[in-house]
């Protein structure tokens, strides 16, 4: 079902934790849906000098956290925001059509934290949208049978 | 490494005692039963025989037994097949909220067909109370169709009790015995049903064969329309190595079932204490008495299933969150929902189901490494952090 | 005694490198492909191969490629379920009137739940001409349904024609490959097919195994109601060992076709013009070149099928009197009625139908052999009686 | 599917062939059916001296003819009126289901033999009816499914 860099990161998460007084921490998804992502970033200077995450999810779910802050790791803001659920999926050698909504979960924690980031610090990142909530998101794999 | 199966629910390894029955209807032994020269006449007669066989340990008679190709053909022809048969008198049917998909997406279908479906709810336990079913009966209920024992759970229903309604109100009664055949006694005609459902594959016979139990003087649409064979009602080419299979594993399962059980029964209820004492925050879904012998359920807070499974697996210890027959779906289990479980909750299922070569040095090896496993989940839990930070 | 299977139509044994292929699937590796853990992984990996193969076989893609419980549900399947997903464009089918039952019959429950059907006639060797199909469309056609070649007589069918006359025509075009598949070469893009159906035991495979080809981008319901296995359109627990022995069977079939072929073609005329020279008052049935490798259908005046199978019997050959799959009934063979022959010319067919297997030394046994029993039979007949009187 | 005595009467047919200047000739049955018995009567002093059969049709058909033929012969008319369908079943230790037919077939070439030969005499024999029939019989083994 999974790569074996999938397996890779989820069984040896990279950045897994926390970070206190974090410049940025953002949370999306939602436990019905069984996926909850929680970013922290340290931001120094423009750059993630730290990043971590916590999540409650399945396999994909880890390894898409683990892997997203891997890529955002000493970037730039604007770099980071360049990293998107695609070039999440493409890092681990992709994932099973079911799992794809990880990717984007990952992709969007980010985002969230990068949006809390500059919230407190009343600045605004170009291209940067706020959080959505998850709520109402489903996981539809049926294809073209109807 | 270990390896350890708790998966039995899920599937089982066909016996070997059962593949050597098997064999020579492949190669050898391979006429078409509905042939007249010898070599066929004679699987003609493997087929008969299984089929007596089958019946006598049912309580059932021999033109009461079909052969479907598993579990879920026999679901949806019983479903189906007396529906269609019944729409003169009506369209209502009952079912319970926690049916096998093999049943609840049949009612669905027939519900987008002008069917009227009742899903009876559930207790804490998993159970339907009798008198919610007689309630539910109407004029134009035609078919109650509830399970035998359900496949996450294991909680085991009043079978006898709801089939002694139906038949005080003339109503048909299935029931989906895919988990209970083989693993508990059961009897037709001491269980008042009209129609019964299983699968090779959940008592060590061979995948893709099953049967459905239709008493005398049902009424029943094909579901598979085509040759005569299975006196009209299923056509196919027989699957001889299966139906010879699924009678000689059933032969086996329900002549060892005394002695298997007890044996799971200790282990069973060992793995539920050493869970409870070991592990804070948990729950044991399903009945505590009324569940099947080697049905283990288990909610860990804080944690989602498939990671447990895939860290359980790491370790050489195969189990399943929900319904494997389910895992295409991401959405949590409807089992553990209608028992009243919140969402996050449900997700963090772990089904552990025995098998009678499972032994106690296996449970103690899961009981020493789930732990750990449980803890380094939480750990990366956002949940779990929550909780904590709550309650410090 | 001899004993020389000649009803390779009927089933066929599976081969030996097929079953050693299936068995570690019933014992070792036996998990429930739907599981994240190992074992069922590589069970899941195990059925994506075997789909892979049977697609690459077929000319078609991966995904197109789902496994049923053999060539039965898969008609069912592909006419129910593109009947009810279209029915909004349309409640009118087109098939022949030489299908297998389990199309026929299907056909026939549909035109009890409102659906309009044409029956196309055949010729008299059995074939449909294809202007007959473009005529029989209307504005209401939602799907033709044309075997690839017939089960009793062996007629192939011009189905690259008809498929672009379905094509051209924006019809969904279903072939019942049951017969041909394994037997003759077969790309389901040249077919211009939509659906195709067959069945694992046709070709050396096991029974209770098929596959229904369903081009990408059409819709169909599902006729089995369940889990989300193959791709949430056919439910069930996959019959793992079945699935590996279906592909494994066709790629050892399609591998030796040619070879298989030439011999079988040799034998196949060695035994028609044997039984031509050797026999008066006998009639070919089906077409002379456009036939099946393996097939020779004759009808022998003034006596009936079933006594000629049960003396051939006796004397160890094994044939079959039409479809064995309807000798449950006691009508004479559609199929021959369809291509003209009077009821009681109807009831006196011998269909012989060839596997790589048989010999030469065993065509020169049946060609000793038949003119006797057919004569022992006439004796015995009260019309040959009466023809010896009338041409006295 | 077939008992041995039925396979026994169908592999060593008793009484088949015909009588030439036959007492009574009785034909039943329908080529399109696929099966037609006809059964010669030899009799005398009420007495069935011999009987012949010739049959079109399966084993089953074969085997009811001749045991049919065993039954009556050296009979009285009033014993041969009462081999019924039943009894020459019985004496085959039974039938399948789908070829009962062929027992009541049976029956009735005998019947129909009889009233030819009582025809040609312009006697009446009690209890003995008119030959019905065949065009219009159906063989339905369909059972309580609807
Ligand atoms: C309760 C129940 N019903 C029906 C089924 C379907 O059986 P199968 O997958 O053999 O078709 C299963 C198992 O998958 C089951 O556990
Ligand atoms: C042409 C044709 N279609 C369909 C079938 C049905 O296949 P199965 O008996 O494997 O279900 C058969 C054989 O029985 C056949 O010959």
């Amino acid at each position: 079902m999974y790569s074996e860099k999938v397996m890779d990161h989820f069984m040896n998460p990279r950045n897994m934790g926390e970070i206190e007084n974090a410049s940025g921490v953002g949370v999306v998804g939602n436990p019905k849906c069984g996926d909850i992502m929680k970013i922290y970033l340290d931001i120094e200077d423009g750059i993630i000098k730290d990043v971590k995450f916590k999540t409650f999810g399945c396999g994909a779910a880890v390894a898409t956290s683990s892997m997203a802050t891997e890529l955002v790791k000493g970037k730039t803001i604007e770099e980071a925001l360049k990293v998107t659920n695609k070039a999440v999926m493409e890092a681990l050698d992709g994932l099973p059509p079911v799992k794809v909504h990880c990717s984007v979960l990952a992709e969007e924690a980010i985002h969230a934290a990068l949006w809390d980031y500059a919230q407190k610090n009343g600045i605004e990142i170009e291209g940067l949208k706020p959080p959505v909530d998850h709520d109402d998101h489903h996981h539809d794999i049926h294809e073209d049978d109807e | 490494m270990h390896k350890i199966y708790f998966d039995h629910a899920a599937t089982t390894s066909t016996r070997k005692e059962v593949v050597d029955i098997m064999l020579p209807y492949f190669t050898e032994s391979f006429g078409n039963p509905s042939s007249v020269y010898e070599i066929a006449r004679k699987n003609k007669q493997a087929v008969d025989e299984a089929r007596q066989k089958t019946a006598d340990l049912l309580g059932a008679d021999f033109n009461e037994i079909y052969f479907t190709s598993g579990g879920t053909e026999s679901d949806n022809w019983a479903i189906k097949g007396v529906a269609e048969s019944y729409k003169s008198k009506g369209n209502h049917i009952i079912t319970s909220a926690i049916e096998h998909h093999a049943v609840l997406h049949t009612c669905q279908y027939l519900e987008s067909k002008g069917y009227e479906v009742t899903y009876l709810p559930v207790d804490e336990y998993g159970q339907v109370n009798p008198e919610d079913v007689r309630k539910a009966i109407k004029d134009t209920t035609i078919l109650i169709s509830i399970m035998y024992a359900n496949n996450e759970i294991g909680t085991i229903q009043p079978i006898e009790e709801i089939g002694r309604i139906a038949k005080e109100r003339g109503v048909l009664f299935h029931t989906d015995a895919v988990q209970a055949m083989g693993h508990i006694p059961i009897d037709v005609k001491k269980a008042n049903v009209d129609l019964l459902s299983f699968s090779g594959h959940k008592f060590h016979g061979p995948k893709g064969i099953g049967a459905l139990y239709i008493r005398k003087g049902v009424r029943i649409k094909p579901l598979l329309h085509g040759g005569a064979q299975e006196r009209n009602r299923r056509a196919g080419t027989e699957n001889v190595p299966g139906i010879v299979g699924l009678a000689a594993a059933l032969e086996l399962a329900i002549r060892d079932m005394e002695e298997n059980n007890k044996k799971m029964l200790e282990l069973r209820d060992y793995i539920i204490r050493g869970i409870t004492e070991r592990i804070e925050h948990v729950k044991l879904n399903g009945h505590p008495t009324k569940r099947l012998p080697n049905n283990i359920n288990f909610t860990f807070d804080f944690i989602e299933g498939e990671s447990l499974l895939l860290l359980l697996d790491s370790k050489g210890i195969y189990c399943s969150s929900g319904s494997a027959c389910t895992s295409g779906s991401l959405d949590p289990s409807h089992v553990l929902l209608a028992i009243g479980l919140p969402h996050e909750r449900a997700h963090g299922s772990l089904r552990i189901t025995l098998g009678d070569e499972n032994t106690k040095e296996e449970a103690d090896y899961l009981l020493e490494v789930l732990p750990s496993v449980v803890q380094r989940l939480r750990d990366m839990s956002p949940l779990y952090e929550e909780f904590k930070r709550k309650n410090k």
